[in-house]
């Protein structure tokens, strides 16, 4: 039997990471030490774990597709694409969470532990080939977030947002997992590349009235995820409630491990049934994209206003997705790595605002910014352009190629809504600018508690910003499938 | 003898002069700055009177000489070369613009020699000059266009060259100098299209080229041309109904009143009219109605001058009234007359300003009603109005005679009614100059603190009067009748003139005459003896005075319909339109977008049951979905 | 005598699910919830899923209801819902919806002619070795996958349930 | 790669990340100033060398790959045309860069450095020669000119720069539906092949749909009436820099973009719809200039003569013979100078009294005659005068109007007449009548300094150049427009 | 051998009866319950086709989603403890901090 575990290797790498961070927090623990101390120190341990990782990511890409284990497991372009945004991303936070994360939760090593194993999961969504891993990842990993939501034990929000996300989530899983049975009741196999054989090949078989109760019923589970509307209500309150080095993780983590394994099931291997239900959810992403936006309009709280933003992101993607070409897929990773960076580097200004003991910042907290803390200031205003697509940054180019593959495939008033949607979106982010430059009056800022590693974390998120911009012919190319 | 090709020499004059006054002005004295201007000026006169023999001298090639200077705009099909045209019409013209223009240069010298920002004046009268002369000299409508916008920009600067005045017969001096502008543009607006409508018909808009195509294409809509050239001249030469910024144009000072509200610019119109016979010969039915426009102008503004008690505004009036001469003498196709009119009526209108203006430099005071009796204190200023006087007035042998007279024998010949209305008026005019002649300077003093300090004018104001009452004197000489020096020179522009039989024109000749006496009689004993028939005459045309009075409603019909109309448009617009209807629906449509927000994020309440609600529905209708789709 | 026992056995699960909803005391909710698993479990013998329907007994009614049995105890044991009023609404309209899903999933179940190898079973049986081959072979990468999952509940029911130390923020870095 | 294009376009940007870099107060000022004058020196080097292959073609072109698998290249090219708008750009820059210098106190090394960026983001839109990077280069003066406006602006500037952007982004939203679907149609984003190819493949609804998200885009930018209200809130509350740059320079991407893009690229649809276009410019013309009669602001005076202004060029393009259209890009540059040294006088004023309304002023000609003077011939570039050069322009697209449909011309030319009537109404209420306020008394209002000569009189001295020779720019305009015209 | 489409029926039924409890009740506990109810009418589905299908998957499926059921216990009544730590009531009708 073929055990391969060289294309797994990534996830291992990772998972084995996490008990070893645990252990080590274990051992430290013992002799006691500072929270901060410790922190950093193991912040740096997961940043070591996630090189490894990264490191074994490309050279798994290297040996080109593989299916493994049984076909219980697939490595391809896609895989690594999802693996890289996921491993991309934990850096990040890592990088800026050492000195956040004592202020929050006394147990920063279960906080690093959950994290490496959250990323796992997210890493293995895109690597899953059949139903049942696929289950397991999306449940690994929103799970840990539900746990590290909830972190943050004495602030009252913290732990209702992980309430909240739990109940929901385990709602929604229910209805995906339902989906997944009657999947498999149609098909007769939980795995993909044996379902695409069953679906297109010389015994097609006749089982549609399952398959497409078993297929609604999948999305479901996935929108829930992906936060498309109507599955989208927890979001906003989850996002505020959450310490911010989550939120910034799970805002951009979920996307991309669910987005990954959207393309993998509907995409790749069943594309029948998307585009069977193409002309119904292109009415979810408008609504998704044009709800997130309206509602970010009014919204005080950064977070918050975060939160919708990304459901509207989340409605750009599904929109990008329509057209179910490789075109597509492409733009989609290339979106969802510009926007790893942006989006994180977003929320990086907030925790370097944020005062201890509160999960959240008011857009007025940025009054004078500009004039007080000129450096976190000028890199906001870099992600916000970003995020409102304005060129030649990395928002820009993700936008267009999704944009590009929406009207090539032929949807041109979907693409008229998605840019009408972007133009209104530029006017919250744009308010945000507004704030930290023209209003220098009302209360004073809050001294801004960078570290080292936050600095770093968004002078990288900064330069890749604009690189993408620059070049954005190398990652197209990097993260093709 | 100088050939045409020194024509550049005619501006470069002028410009010069201008252009040290304006960058060295501050470095020598007022008079030194006064002297550069007029000798500018005069130096350019000496140019052109050097020339005229060359020019005038053979006149059997008759498109004059061209003088290329530069390519100027050159788009496509549309040419247009800097170049300009000296033929007997041009040059005829120069000559009075230079000539006059330098007696008026010197006159000011004397005149506003107290005034602070003397020198801001030669040089704006020297921009003046040099406008003009482009006007007289441009060989295609558009450079000639150049001089007809450039005298306009002078005329307001000089209209409000005291701009911080106000009084109460002129307003805000500033605001009458817009106003000449204004005005001017709407006229403008005529020219431009009549350009536009002769390119696109020929293709060319240098003066002979356009004639000789007009000529040969069949149908060329000439008429019109001629129409929007008569809009164009309306209001340049203050014709009926744009007439209504020259009396207020003598708020500028009276140099400039007599320079460029009499002698010159506003004649602009007449040259134009001449420079294009050719059209207005092709298209007569236009040239009636410019004849019928002139004369009635001439008689309205005639009437007006009738009932003024400010000299310079009875002045004003009867410019209006001579330009309708003009007008109607190039309408009724008397190209020649209209101009030889022109010139004679610069100079005895020049005279009759600066005479004025003498009494305002030793008075400081205008209206009638406060003079009188100046003729003791001011004889040469009194006689040299005088002398204006007969001439506009008519009296033979003076230069206003002849030129009136064979404007109105052409009139005569064309309709009847013209010749009629045109003597009329004549009488009004001689009425209404000799009222002013001896309100002004006979009788005896109204108004002691005036009388008081009243003295003779000094040289530099008296010199001009003296010269200038000369050539009104001999003016006619240019154009004797059975001689017609004048007419012959500008034949070959022009176009030759049919004159009438012998006797008739003698005997309307003695007509004009005695009108003329008859009306100066008629003043005398109207405002000099007061006799009593003279109240029943008043009597008679006390509606029509009543008229006059109310300067027969035309400004009135403008301030309260076109420009009041305007204001209330443009506020409406400004305010009403721009601020509480497009601006608002784009700032409706920023607050529909925030409603939406608001009452969007009521929806989440943050309560799970909600939410899963929510989800709920959404799980429900993908089913449906499905379920009917497949 | 089959259709006979599935029709008793699946009415006292669809009872016991019933029993769930609509009791007002969470404790009675859980014992119907314990009854609901049983009478599953006892389904799962007839569709020869012998080792499930063991699991079930174990796991569910074993383990997960005891759990819910105490923290219901814990903290839970206030009567059932204050009955709201706000929403009504909701109550009726999800009734409606929730109905609307029923008919779609049973039209759909019921209309679909299984084209498996018929109605056959399994061969040998949801037996252990069955179950145990399968896993520790084709499975191995799901199963592996289980152990991180039950670690990361562990973890969280260590960071959840432990008593709170309040941080001490100290500001080294 | 260093071809001279490429410098001209990215040595802004250079300066502007140099002076990031330096902290230096002094460095920045002085930096700045060189820059835009070497841009400006560099940009010259265009006339110097300037042999189109075929009269009217590309005198110079550059391109390589930016993103292939978009078909984004960086590909620009400079003709008759663009030639002199980004002469315009780079010659008025030093202009508002010396302005700031002398009168910006507050931060200004940023505010240079978003001059510097805006310039380069402008030149980017005149000679980009790809359909996308003059999109890019388009979306990108946003940012600048809202950080000027919301930055240096007065007391309601956070208002107009939101309305700016937000004003403009919408604007150009559907315009980007519009570029993608053209790529989509021919398969490249080179502006040159999508002329040739264009118009003969796309359906006539593509094309009206098409030509009115463009139109709709570069409407709002120009501003055409009715999408004109951002314009004098933005211009009254910009600094002065800031209006100098969005009236002289900002606006003209708006025409350019119609003629370069617009027209050439769906020639049917603007055949068909030119009418209605052409009815807007004349409403803007009369609109504009009665709104302008009635403004207290003297900055919102001038931004609606921006109005009618810009509604003569919008008009001149519509109207297909080379007189308008030549007149028209010839009025751009014209439009750029005149009313870029008006809002250069009202700085001046506005620096000297902190107050723009018209009812603080009056008499400035006996205390500050030079002041008035400048303004006088200003004013009367603008209003058309002839010898000045705002005549040229007005001139030739009224005669080529004249030709196509009389009445137009016959409308616009009103707007000649209310041109005269607003600008001498600006005059009188400043310069004439007598002195009301002690603070204009002479000696306590200076009068204009060398420094601010320095930066007056070339943009006059252009006034005239142009308003004598306009050849030297014509004979470069017009073969590129007759270039052009035929693809319309 | 009663047909195994009532299996499914019947799952679908609990199924809903499931996702109507949790719409409607307001205990997060019983709403908790309800979704592990729905949970297990998968499982009876999944075993269901896996008789069908004769093939083993299912029945590993329905394992490995008690395995993910019991994870899911644990975290959740963890959660719901710690939660009563800030408001002492699991109606989740009093649990709206974060909201709009």
């Amino acid at each position: 039997m073929n055990l391969t575990y060289s294309a797994v290797l990534p996830e291992i790498a990772v998972f084995g990471g996490a008990v070893l961070v645990l252990l080590v927090d274990l051992f430290r623990r013992a002799t006691t030490v500072s929270e901060a101390r410790n922190s950093t120190v193991l912040s740096y341990l997961s940043l070591a774990v996630v090189a490894v990782a990264a490191i074994l990511t490309f050279s798994s890409r290297e040996e080109g597709q593989q299916v493994l284990f049984q076909t219980s497991a697939i490595a391809d372009n896609l895989t690594f694409a999802i693996r890289l945004v996921v491993l991309v991303t934990t850096a990040l936070v890592l990088l800026i969470g050492s000195r956040y994360v004592p202020s929050f939760t006394p147990q920063t090593g279960e906080y690093y532990t959950l994290l490496l194993i959250c990323a796992g999961g997210m890493m293995a969504m895109a690597m899953a080939a059949d139903l049942m891993m696929l289950f397991l990842a999306l449940e690994t990993f929103s799970l840990s977030l539900i746990l590290l939501a909830g972190m943050f034990r004495e602030n009252p929000h913290s732990t209702e947002a992980s309430m909240k996300y739990f109940l929901l989530s385990a709602f929604a899983s229910a209805f995906f997992v339902y989906g997944g049975a009657l999947v498999y009741g149609a098909t007769g196999t939980i795995n993909f590349t044996e379902m695409a054989s069953l679906l297109t090949g010389p015994d097609k078989f006749q089982n549609l009235e399952l398959l497409y109760i078993g297929v609604p019923l999948l999305l479901v589970g996935f929108g829930f995820k992906l936060s498309v509307v109507p599955f989208h209500m927890w979001t906003p309150d989850v996002y505020q409630g959450a310490p911010t080095t989550v939120t910034a993780f799970m805002s951009v983590g979920t996307k991309t491990a669910v987005f990954g394994a959207l393309i993998r099931l509907f995409i790749l291997a069943i594309p029948e049934t998307w585009n069977e239900s193409a002309s119904f959810l292109m009415m979810l992403a408008v609504l998704t994209m044009t709800v997130g936006n309206l509602t970010a309009l009014s919204q005080t709280s950064l977070k918050r206003m975060l939160g919708y933003s990304s459901i509207a992101h989340a409605g750009y993607l599904l929109a990008g997705l329509m057209p179910g070409t490789a075109e597509a897929v492409n733009a989609a990773l290339f979106y969802l790595f510009a926007y790893a960076f942006m989006n994180v580097g977003a929320f990086i200004i907030i925790i370097a605002i944020e005062q201890a003991a509160e999960t959240d910042i008011e857009r007025s907290q940025l009054r004078g910014a500009g004039k007080k803390i000129p450096l976190l200031a000028g890199f906001m205003t870099l992600f916000l352009f970003s995020l409102s697509g304005i060129p030649p940054l990395a928002g820009f180019f993700g936008k267009f190629l999704l944009f590009r593959s929406i009207i090539e495939g032929g949807f041109v008033w979907l693409a008229v809504a998605m840019v009408l949607n972007s133009a209104i979106s530029a006017y919250y982010y744009v308010r945000v600018i507004v704030t930290m430059y023209f209003r220098s009056d009302a209360t004073p800022l809050p001294a801004a508690q960078g570290t080292r590693g936050l600095y770093l974390g968004m002078t990288a998120a900064g330069l890749m910003v604009l690189a993408i911009g620059v070049f954005p012919s190398f990652w197209l190319q990097l993260l093709a499938i | 003898m100088i050939g045409y090709s020194a024509a550049w020499l005619l501006l470069a004059l002028p410009l010069a002069g201008l252009l040290l006054n304006t960058f060295a002005g501050r470095l020598y004295s007022n008079s030194f700055a006064g002297a550069v201007a007029s000798a500018a000026v005069g130096a350019s006169f000496l140019v052109a009177a050097f020339m005229a023999p060359s020019v005038y001298g053979h006149l059997d090639h008759n498109n004059g000489s061209v003088l290329h200077l530069w390519d100027w705009i050159n788009i496509g099909e549309l040419q247009v070369p800097l170049s300009l045209l000296i033929d007997p019409l041009s040059l005829t013209m120069v000559l009075v613009v230079t000539g006059v223009g330098f007696l008026i240069h010197i006159y000011a010298m004397g005149y506003m020699a107290e005034d602070s920002r003397f020198t801001r004046f030669f040089i704006y009268l020297n921009f003046f000059i040099l406008a003009m002369l482009l006007l007289v000299l441009g060989d295609s409508f558009v450079t000639l266009f150049i001089g007809w916008e450039g005298v306009g920009l002078a005329s307001f600067l000089l209209i409000g060259f005291w701009f911080d005045r106000e009084d109460e017969l002129y307003g805000s001096y500033a605001d009458c100098g817009k106003k000449a502008f204004v005005v001017n543009r709407i006229g403008d607006v005529g020219l431009i299209l009549a350009m536009g409508l002769i390119w696109t018909t020929v293709g060319t808009l240098s003066f002979e080229g356009a004639f000789q195509a007009l000529e040969t294409t069949a149908g060329a809509p000439v008429v019109l041309i001629c129409l929007l050239l008569l809009l164009a001249v309306a209001g340049k030469s203050a014709q009926f109904p744009l007439y209504v910024w020259l009396p207020d144009a003598m708020a500028g000072p009276t140099p400039v009143s007599a320079l460029i509200h009499a002698a010159t610019m506003v004649t602009a119109g007449i040259y134009l009219m001449a420079r294009t016979n050719v059209l207005w010969e092709m298209a007569p039915a236009a040239g009636t109605i410019a004849a019928w426009v002139g004369v009635g102008t001439a008689f309205v503004a005639a009437t007006m001058a009738m009932v003024q008690t400010d000299l310079k505004k009875v002045l004003a009036y009867s410019t209006i009234s001579q330009l309708g001469y003009m007008v109607l003498g190039a309408g009724v196709g008397a190209f020649a007359l209209a101009i030889f009119h022109l010139v004679t009526h610069a100079f005895f209108k020049a005279l009759l300003f600066l005479s004025a203006g003498s009494v305002q430099h030793a008075t400081h005071e205008l209206d009638m009603r406060k003079l009188g009796g100046l003729r003791l204190k001011m004889p040469h200023t009194s006689r040299s109005f005088l002398i204006g006087s007969l001439a506009l007035a008519g009296v033979p042998p003076l230069a206003g005679f002849f030129s009136k007279d064979s404007i109105l024998l052409y009139a005569f010949q064309h309709n009847i009614l013209l010749y009629a209305l045109g003597l009329i008026t004549a009488l009004t005019t001689a009425i209404y100059i000799f009222r002013a002649y001896y309100l002004t300077f006979m009788g005896r003093p109204r108004d002691p603190e005036v009388d008081a300090h009243v003295h003779e004018s000094g040289s530099l104001i008296l010199w001009p009067l003296w010269i200038l009452s000369a050539l009104t004197i001999l003016g006619g000489v240019l154009n004797l009748p059975f001689v017609l020096t004048l007419e012959h020179a500008l034949a070959p522009v022009v176009g030759e003139l049919h004159p009438p039989g012998v006797q008739q024109e003698i005997l309307l000749m003695v007509v004009s005459a005695v009108i003329a006496i008859g009306g100066a009689r008629l003043a005398w004993s109207a405002y000099q003896r007061r006799t009593a028939w003279v109240d029943t005459i008043r009597a008679t045309f006390k509606p029509l005075g009543k008229l006059a009075q109310q300067r027969w409603y035309v400004d009135e019909l403008y301030d309260r319909q076109v420009l009041r109309g305007t204001h209330w448009l443009s506020h409406w617009l400004a305010f009403a339109i721009d601020q509480q209807v497009i601006d608002r629906i784009v700032n409706w449509s920023a607050e529909t977008a925030m409603a939406w927000s608001r009452s969007l994020r009521r929806l989440n309440d943050g309560l799970v049951p909600t939410y899963a609600f929510s989800v709920f529905i959404g799980a429900t209708v993908l089913m449906a979905y499905f379920w009917l789709a497949t | 005598m089959n259709s006979l026992f599935f029709i008793v056995v699946g009415a006292v699960a669809l009872a016991a699910a019933l029993g769930v909803l609509l009791s007002r005391q969470p404790v009675h909710s859980a014992l119907f919830l314990m009854a609901n698993f049983g009478s599953l479990a006892i389904l799962y013998v007839t569709l020869d899923a012998q080792f499930l329907a063991a699991a079930q007994v174990i796991i569910y009614a074993g383990g997960i209801v005891i759990l819910i049995l105490f923290v219901i105890m814990l903290i839970g044991h206030e009567a059932g819902d204050t009955p709201d009023s706000r929403r009504g609404w909701i109550k009726i309209v999800s009734a409606l919806l929730a109905l609307l899903l029923l008919a779609g999933l049973s039209s759909q179940l019921m209309s679909s002619q299984m084209t498996g190898p018929a109605d056959r079973g399994l061969p040998s049986g949801g037996t252990p070795t069955q179950i145990g081959e399968a896993l520790f072979t084709r499975f191995l990468l799901p199963f592996e996958f289980v152990a991180i999952l039950l670690l990361v509940a562990l973890i969280g029911a260590l960071i959840m349930g432990r008593k709170l130390v309040t941080v001490e923020a100290d500001q080294e870095d | 790669m260093f071809d001279l294009l490429t410098i001209i376009t990215f040595l802004p940007l250079l300066g502007a990340i140099v002076l990031f870099v330096v902290r230096s107060e002094m460095f920045r000022k002085v930096g700045a100033l060189v820059v835009s004058l070497v841009a400006f020196v560099v940009s010259l080097f265009l006339l110097v060398d300037w042999h189109p292959a075929v009269p009217g073609g590309f005198a110079h072109e550059v391109q390589f790959n930016w993103f292939p698998e978009i078909g984004l290249s960086f590909h620009l090219g400079v003709d008759g045309i663009s030639l002199w708008l980004v002469l315009l750009t780079t010659f008025i820059m030093p202009v508002a860069v010396a302005f700031s210098n002398h009168y910006v106190t507050d931060r200004i090394g940023q505010h240079l450095i978003l001059l510097l960026l805006m310039e380069t983001a402008l030149i980017g839109v005149f000679l980009a020669l790809d359909l996308l990077l003059f999109f890019i280069f388009f979306e990108f003066t946003l940012i600048p000119m809202y950080f000027l406006i919301g930055q240096w602006g007065s007391e309601n500037r956070e208002y107009a720069a939101l309305k700016f952007v937000m004003y403009t982004l919408l604007g150009s939203a559907l315009m980007l539906v519009a570029v993608v679907s053209v790529y989509a149609q021919v398969g490249t984003f080179n502006i040159v092949e999508i002329v040739q190819v264009l118009p003969a493949t796309a359906g006539k609804g593509f094309q009206t749909l098409g030509f009115l998200a463009f139109v709709l885009a570069f409407a709002v930018k120009i501003p055409l009436f009715p999408f004109h209200t951002w314009l004098p809130d933005a211009h009254v509350q910009a600094p002065t820099a800031g209006s100098i740059v969005l009236a002289s320079l900002l606006l003209k991407m708006g025409t350019y973009g119609i003629f370069r893009l617009a027209i050439p690229f769906f020639p049917l649809a603007a055949a068909e719809l030119l009418v209605y276009v052409i009815l807007l410019a004349l409403a803007g013309i009369i609109y504009g200039g009665l709104v302008a009669l009635k403004q207290e602001d003297v900055k919102s005076l001038v931004a609606y003569s921006s109005v009618a202004h810009m509604g003569f060029i919008v008009l001149g393009l519509f109207v297909f013979n080379t007189q308008a259209v030549s007149g028209a890009i010839l009025q751009m540059v014209n439009h750029g100078l005149s009313t870029g040294a008006l809002f250069l006088m009202v700085g001046f004023l506005y620096e000297r009294r902190h107050t723009r309304n018209f009812a603080d002023f009056g008499g400035l000609w006996k205390s500050i005659p030079i002041y008035c003077a400048f303004f006088l011939i200003i004013a009367m570039s603008s209003a058309g005068l002839p010898g000045l050069n705002g005549f040229i322009g007005e001139f030739s697209i009224l005669i080529g109007t004249y030709a196509f449909n009389p009445w137009y011309a016959l409308v616009a030319s009103i707007g000649v007449v209310l041109a005269g009537w607003y600008l001498l109404t600006a005059f009188r209420k400043l310069a004439q009548g007598e002195i009301v306020h002690q603070e204009n008394q002479a000696g306590v209002l200076p009068d204009l300094g060398s420094q601010d000569l320095v930066m007056l009189v070339p943009l006059v001295a252009m006034c005239f150049l142009i308003g004598l020779f306009p050849n030297l720019l014509l004979d470069k305009i017009v073969p590129a427009v007759e270039m052009w015209l035929p693809l319309s | 051998m009663m047909d195994s489409n009532f299996y499914l029926v019947l799952s679908g039924l609990i199924f809903t009866i499931g996702a109507f409890g949790v719409l409607v009740r307001r205990n997060a506990l019983i709403i908790f319950m309800c979704v592990e109810m729905m949970l297990n009418s998968v499982n009876l589905s999944l075993v269901a086709f896996s008789y069908l299908w004769g093939n083993v998957d299912g029945q590993i499926f329905v394992f490995i989603i008690m395995a993910v059921a019991a994870a899911e216990v644990a975290i959740g009544l963890a959660i719901l403890i710690a939660n009563t730590r800030h408001n002492q009531s699991v109606n989740v009708d009093e649990i709206n901090l974060l909201r709009w």
